[in-house]
């Protein structure tokens, strides 16, 4: 695979796709990196001026910036464990023989395939409504007060229904994972004397922690981004409870025209991403190459 | 300790039945073989001593006591696997003290005796690497160092060898042979390989579609096959086997003779033929001859022996190493 | 594992598989049946609602609102086409990465993967400047543009998972037979990676097709998928449980069927390599 | 043709779009595309879209708030050229004075409104309480208390508290509006400092917690109406136009039930009404002005109001835009058409506080800067509505928040 | 045609030398094997030939032209992988086919070659199945297939046979030499199999770590093995080297004697040894002798042997049959 010639034409081949990522990424990031210099607002045309350091100042002394960044750390953080838990326990469910696998796989694996805003209305409306909501009307079946989840728990709910929506990606994933598992390796435990536990912690787990990587890293990815949910059900709210990065950095450029201040946000929130894409690289680096 | 006995052992596969009804005795010590074409049964009847499936009916005795329904990890055996089975997370030396974890050990004894295991298997210099570090050989050991370690009843191999290159097979033969010498410890064997089988049994067990077709040491096997198929299946080359006239003489349907007991001459013989491929291999020759009325012979001699493909060439059988089969493939 | 499963387990599994499988489905199943209630009962009690009569009114309202066949074709065209354009490019560059490996192919693959992090909103106003100026604002191939880059990184990643498997003799034995570089990856390699591009295809136009962000910013109406189409139900307006539903049901059923067509394949192919 | 059309998903718009056949009929060389978006986000995207020119639309449906900033901007296209039977003079003044700068007409009303009560007139009966026509704020509190039943899903009082500087900051403005508070001093200087503010919010926190619906930090206009049309709310102060969804049988379940009241007040001169009118507007960017302004004039004219009146009764035409239309005899007969008038005209954009204050406008100031600060200190009184800050807090923060915002925005010196 | 001349070859990767410097000529119609121990270079130096790695020096002409720059495709080679390297998706004809379509022939011309092929290698009944659907044997003898029809000046094989089972490979091997014997094209063949170098090749190519140890026929490599290591590599069981007092006495620091030019005896004989490890497989018998002052010695006698572990033997080497090697390890 090593002559000249193919070495020459790889570089050739893989050239359109780094070119246009870069091009991608260079762009928009330097106009963006521009504008974080300028007090720009949107409502205010040909008031452009330099301003230094300015946006980013007041990007990150706003109190919103503090909570945005826990919210945000908190979002995938407990997305990532509730799927990757979940995902692991429903793996191990779905792996054993039962009556209709097929059938059970297509249900769980569907809220994977429904868009974020459509799911974001659903839970909001259909089942987190306080008054007409599927909860509301279970709690008062019970003789109970509803929750009022989007204002009591707003984090959380937008947690739960975010977590619902990736919690079929991460089972899935593992579920291969768990399927490749050498059955020879299973039985060799057994014979060791390992217990259904040992066996589950000592052979399981580490098997799937390759597997668990990926999911973590892909999860990462878009969890960072989330923000349809946040829109269609609190707007960030209440106060700053459910605000995240992205949708911060949405408030100052879409919702004040503040086009300076989120250029500055943007950068911020590059920055921040670039910080945690390096760590979450080094450690998949290492567990995808082993 | 380590005598296993098997009574009227069937499995079923659903529908398929695999093992129709087997007996079988391995004594205290015994280092036992079980051969046969593949598919016949070999590794099921290993899983099923091994408690890694259920018999279908009839019982498994280890040391006496009826172990049909104990779990695997109950039965004091120790079993080797094709894919070595190693686990890839753990260092070799984490992988030989698993089952000592596992039956919670102390730490120094865990210490002790990997030590030990790691001594006899050469691996002192391995113990911290990962299996994926290691070369097929050392894997091999690590995986035997893992079943040693805890003092089995009996060891139990599915085609242990298998996936090693040609010298690799042999020196591992010879030590799996010694330490089977120095434990004396009873190990039951699966493969296909016939030098492995024939070298290393002290009793070969020979399957076919899940029956026992003989059962004996690997010589009484060579020398009086019990039937065509233990005939055919036992030695390499293959013996020739000839039906027809030639077989009528020997009052036979089917008579038998191994290529090396085949008497060659350039100038006479019982039969003559000429000669298809033949191959030199400097300590012996094969030579492929076409005997009119009979399929091609295999006939082997020791050195050089300088023919040709198309010469003629003679062939004189022992008369006393000519093996008899009836009709019902039954030697007689 | 013919071992031990009795059938009192099995049913025990089944049991407890089914009931977390219907409460995850949940949520879907109960939009889709009150789609087909009147507003009014719709907001009733669980099973009030569930016995009450059904209707397509609900149906009928979301469409007089808004062109469902327009956005739906848009949301087709849109992600089909970045999908494909993403293939076309994602290819050769996972070819390169997979049989061609250099020092530097793991960080060219995590660096595409970190463009991905690049929060949407930050670039927002810049994109829209320069679609702007190119007159791509509100146009498919505008959008097919960028949705084509935000997934080419997922793309050449699980391309790269699938390529790295195929044996390379396979593409040594090709090209001593005769074959150039480009039949090599037209007769060898995508051929027998479709197993694999399949799956990569079917989640990119899954991604292709829930992503809200872009969707919306950069289109208005002749352009508008479906995410726009659902995006004027994003707050209620008096009784509006059954339009929502009905909206809901119209944006999600088609990627749902899709997905659930496929999803052997998708399954079969969504690891990332994970498992090795 | 085609003009595409950017406009809200409140009722009124839809029922236009129910009745489109009636438009291509007179022009049918003019094909409508609608992009109907929630109302945030239409906001969001026709800004972004007007501000950097990017022309996708040619027709937007803009607030009060925006048609002053924008025209002065050169961002609009004049309407003084409408047709003469356009009759743009019979605009009420009030709305009309919000539309025109220079003397420039940039946007025609398509409904205006103010606000107002509205309550159900049978769980007042039931409290043993009758509504005031000009009631005042002690009046509501005591009948939120008296009518509130939680076991019957009945809650005394609902108001807006999802986030937003056209949500709750709309209905809390106008509130302090009547308690004699004010968003800045002739300086700019913020005053959620004082007390004003804070008897606004704690009375607003008090009656919300004790006898408003769960949930209500997320309510906007369309979850009140919503819950409103379902009879759970005893009284609901907001926007006027509400009150032909409220009457209207086919979507109201006490669509006979319900009274009107004035904004309620504390004596201090001022009313909780606010000011408001969805409008239509050309961009200047829009290549189809002509069709643009051919569609606004059809959709703001006397004869559309007398087409929906014809297909789904008077009380369904777009109120609170015409003069004419407040003096048809059939109107009147609208059981909430006085109410609306009056309500429209209690409130005076350019002395909406008790106190002197350096900007325009009721609801809202009328800088560009406002949207960011209104929905910040939005979201703080939303999160003191939901009880996880308090009154005081949250009005700490706001103090804060609008006071580094006007200075970065060089109005603090 | 198919001569191939290497000349000053060298191979790098990056820093690790692999062929330090190579020069090899292999004539028209040869069948040239390359043998040599794991990671020595059997396969890069293959591959170099194929144009499917680069040279970092040297030259390689086919046939009297300078191939070093040319692609693979431009050689005229074929190639057979060891892991057959079979397009899984397309179906046996069509694979065949591929080096043909490839080329832009015409399709009447590809079909009656492929036939031919199929009819030549046995493979007609099963043209329309996919790889998958194939046994070992077949899909090997399609890979196969793949190379003929191009009617190339040279094969090359690596290794092709190592992955099928030992019944299969004895019949692949006749095949591959018959098939040598019929088309009369050279051909290069990888193998660590022993048996396989022994019996096909024409001239075997000895390689340890990218050096060529010896050139030459089979029987000369086994009776006139020019170094240690050729001695000890070619020949199964291995030669016996002894070194010491006993090598002084012939002049020697080493020499070598191989298993079956040891002649036993339970009475007399030049060593007196003590039986350890005995491998009985019925025509043979491997006995492992330990002999004061020597390594185990390995020791071959035909039939069986009736001794065991402990027992006392003599042995005596074939006076003939010593060979020397001084203090270089070449041989005297
Ligand atoms: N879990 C199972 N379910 C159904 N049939 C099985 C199962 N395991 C084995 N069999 C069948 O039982 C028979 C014996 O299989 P087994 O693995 O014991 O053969 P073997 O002798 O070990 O063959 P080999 O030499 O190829 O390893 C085969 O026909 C196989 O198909
Ligand atoms: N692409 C490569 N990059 C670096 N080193 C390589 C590469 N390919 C082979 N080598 C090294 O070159 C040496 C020779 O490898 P080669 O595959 O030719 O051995 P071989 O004789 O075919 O061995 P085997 O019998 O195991 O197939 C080995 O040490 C190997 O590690
Ligand atoms: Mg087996
Ligand atoms: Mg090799």
């Amino acid at each position: 695979m090593a002559t000249q010639h193919s070495k020459t034409a790889a570089r050739l081949m893989i050239s359109p796709a780094v070119i246009l990522l870069f091009l991608w990424m260079i762009v928009p990031l330097s106009m963006t990196l521009y504008f974080s210099f300028l007090r720009y607002n949107l409502l205010m045309p040909g008031m452009e001026s330099f301003t230094g350091w300015d946006n980013y100042y007041y990007f990150l002394t706003d109190p919103a910036f503090s909570a945005a960044l826990t919210n945000t750390i908190l979002l995938v953080v407990g997305v990532l464990v509730i799927t990757v838990v979940g995902g692991v326990l429903l793996a191990l469910l779905l792996d054993q023989p039962f009556w209709g696998q097929g059938i059970v796989r297509v249900l769980v694996i569907a809220p994977f395939f429904v868009m974020p805003t459509v799911s974001a209305l659903v839970w909001k409306n259909m089942f987190m409504n306080p008054v007409n909501g599927m909860f509301a009307h279970i709690a008062r079946g019970l003789g109970l007060q509803p929750f009022d989840f989007l204002s009591q728990a707003p984090l959380a709910s937008i947690i739960g229904i975010v977590a619902w929506q990736w919690l079929p990606f991460a089972t899935l994933i593992l579920l291969t994972a768990l399927q490749s598992l050498d059955r020879e390796q299973m039985e060799a435990a057994e014979m060791d004397g390992a217990s259904a536990l040992d066996r589950f912690l000592h052979i399981t787990v580490p098997h799937l922690t390759r597997a668990i990587t990926v999911v973590v890293l892909i999860q990462t990815i878009f969890l960072l981004g989330v923000f349809a949910e946040i829109l269609v059900t609190t707007n960030g709210g209440p106060g700053t409870a459910s605000t995240n990065i992205t949708y911060l950095v949405y408030a100052q450029s879409l919702l004040n025209y503040d086009v300076g201040g989120g250029s500055a946000g943007g950068i911020v929130a590059v920055v921040l991403a670039n910080i945690v894409a390096i760590f979450l690289m080094r450690m998949i680096g290492k567990n995808l190459d082993a | 300790m380590g005598k296993i006995t098997l009574r009227n052992v069937q499995k079923r596969f659903g529908e398929a039945v695999v093992i129709p009804s087997l007996d079988l005795d391995i004594e205290d010590g015994e280092f036992v073989v079980f051969v046969g074409p593949s598919g016949c049964g070999k590794s099921t009847l290993l899983r099923l001593i091994a408690g890694l499936e259920d018999v279908s009916d009839g019982q498994i005795m280890i040391d006496g006591r009826d172990a049909t329904e104990m779990p695997p990890a109950k039965r004091g055996l120790a079993m080797v696997f094709q894919s070595y089975a190693l686990y890839p997370h753990m260092t070799v030396k984490k992988n030989i003290a698993f089952p000592l974890r596992m039956a919670k050990m102390e730490p120094q004894e865990i210490e002790r005796r990997v030590s030990n295991a790691a001594k006899i298997l050469n691996l002192t210099n391995y113990l911290d690497r990962r299996p994926g570090q290691l070369s097929g050989g050392q894997r091999q050991r690590v995986a035997i160092g893992r079943a040693i370690v805890r003092e089995p009843a009996a060891f139990l191999f599915d085609e242990p060898l298998s996936n090693l290159d040609a010298a690799l097979r042999v020196n591992m033969r010879l030590e799996i042979t010694e330490l089977h010498q120095s434990l004396e410890t009873t190990m039951i064997y699966v493969t296909h390989d016939q030098v492995e089988a024939m070298t290393m049994a002290d009793k070969i067990v020979v399957l076919n579609a899940g029956r026992i077709e003989q059962v004996g040491s690997p010589l009484t096997l060579y020398r009086n096959p019990a039937n065509l198929f233990v005939a055919g299946f036992i030695g390499s080359p293959k013996m020739n086997l000839i039906e027809g006239p030639e077989a009528a003489k020997h009052g036979a349907t089917t008579i038998g003779i191994r290529p090396e007991h085949i008497d060659l001459s350039r100038e006479t013989g019982a039969w003559q033929g000429e000669v298809g491929v033949s191959e030199h291999l400097g300590s012996d020759t094969f030579l492929h001859v076409h005997v009119a009325g009979m399929p091609t012979l295999t006939v082997r001699t020791g050195g050089e022996f300088g023919v040709h493909h198309g010469d003629r060439v003679w062939l004189t059988p022992q008369a006393d190493k000519i093996h008899r089969f009836g009709a019902d493939g039954k030697a007689l | 594992m013919s071992r031990r499963t009795s059938a009192s387990r099995t049913l025990i599994v089944t049991l407890a598989a089914w009931t977390i499988a219907f409460l995850i489905f949940f949520p879907i199943l109960w939009t889709v049946l009150m789609s087909f209630k009147s507003e009014g009962d719709a907001i009733k009690a669980p099973f009030a609602m569930l016995f009450s009569d059904w209707t397509l009114q609900s149906y009928a309202d979301v469409q007089e609102r808004s062109n469902y066949a327009r956005h739906f074709m848009n949301s087709v065209v849109i992600s089909l086409g970045s999908t494909l354009v993403a293939l076309v490019i994602a290819i050769p560059a996972a070819w390169a990465m997979a049989f061609v490996p250099g020092r530097r192919t793991k960080d060219v693959l995590m660096w595409m993967l970190s463009t991905k992090m690049m929060p949407a909103v930050g670039v927002l106003i810049p994109l829209y400047l320069i679609f702007r100026d190119t007159g791509l604002l509100d146009t498919r191939i505008g959008l097919v543009i960028v949705l084509t880059l935000i997934n080419l990184p997922i793309v050449v990643w699980m391309l790269y998972t699938y390529f790295k498997e195929i044996p390379g003799e396979i593409l040594e034995a090709a090209r001593m037979d005769g074959a150039t570089l480009g039949s090599e990856i037209l007769y060898i390699l995508t051929p027998m990676a479709v197993p694999g591009i399949a799956s990569t295809l079917l989640l990119n136009v899954i991604l292709a097709w829930n992503e809200a962000f872009w969707t919306l910013q950069l289109t208005t109406s002749r352009a508008a998928p479906l995410t726009q189409f659902i995006a004027s139900y994003s707050s209620p307006e008096g009784l509006f449980y059954a339009k929502l539903s009905a909206a809901s049901t119209m944006a999600i059923a088609p990627i749902l069927i899709l997905g659930w067509f496929s999803q052997k394949q998708l399954v079969r192919g969504l690891t990332f390599g994970a498992v090795k | 043709e085609t003009i595409t059309v950017a406009t809200v998903n409140n009722g009124d718009m839809i029922r236009m779009q129910g009745l489109m056949s009636e438009f291509n009929a007179q022009h049918p060389d003019i094909t409508v595309e609608w992009v109907t978006l929630e109302e945030n986000v239409l906001r969001q995207k026709v800004t972004t879209d007007i501000a950097t020119k990017g022309g996708q639309f040619d027709v937007l449906t803009i607030g009060t708030y925006e048609v002053p900033i924008w025209g002065k901007q050169g961002w609009l296209v004049s309407l003084n050229d409408l047709p003469p039977d356009y009759d743009a003079d019979d605009i009420l003044p009030a709305i009309r004075n919000g539309l025109t700068v220079d003397g420039e007409l940039y946007a025609a009303p398509f409904y205006g409104e103010s606000s107002m009560i509205m309550y159900r007139k049978d769980l007042m009966e039931k409290a043993g309480l009758t509504m005031p026509d000009a009631p005042s704020w002690d009046f509501v509190k005591e009948a939120a208390q008296k009518m509130t039943d939680k076991d019957a899903e009945v809650y005394g009082i609902c108001l807006r508290g999802k986030a937003g500087w056209g949500e709750n900051m709309a209905f809390l403005s106008a509130m302090a509006n009547s308690y004699g508070a004010r968003w800045f001093d002739e300086n700019w200087q913020p005053q959620f400092d004082g007390e004003a503010w804070k008897a606004t919010l704690t009375d607003y926190l008090d009656m919300m917690t004790n006898y408003g619906p769960p949930g209500a930090s997320n309510n906007g206009f369309n979850e009140n109406l919503a819950l409103f049309q379902q009879g759970k709310c005893g009284m609901w102060i907001d926007a006027t136009v509400a009150a032909s969804f409220v009457t209207n049988p086919e979507e109201s379940t006490v669509a006979d039930k319900v009274g009107f009241a004035l904004a309620p007040d504390t004596g201090k001169g001022k009313r909780a009404n606010w000011l408001w009118a969805w409008n239509l507007a050309v961009p200047a960017g829009s290549q189809k002005v002509e069709a643009a302004k051919q569609f606004i004039a059809w959709a703001t004219s006397k004869d559309y109001a007398e087409l929906v009146a014809s297909k789904e009764g008077w009380a369904n035409v777009p109120p609170g835009t015409r003069t004419s239309l407040y003096e048809n005899p059939e109107y009147q007969k609208v059981p909430f058409a006085k109410m609306t008038l009056d309500s429209i005209n209690a409130a005076d954009p350019t002395n909406p506080a008790v106190d002197p204050v350096p900007y325009v406008g009721v609801q809202f100031v009328a800088i560009p800067e406002f949207q960011g600060i209104g929905t910040a200190v939005g979201q703080q009184f939303s999160a003191a509505l939901a009880g996880s800050m308090s009154a005081e807090q949250a009005l700490q923060a706001a103090q804060q928040f609008t006071t580094r915002e006007m200075t970065r925005a060089g109005y603090i010196k």
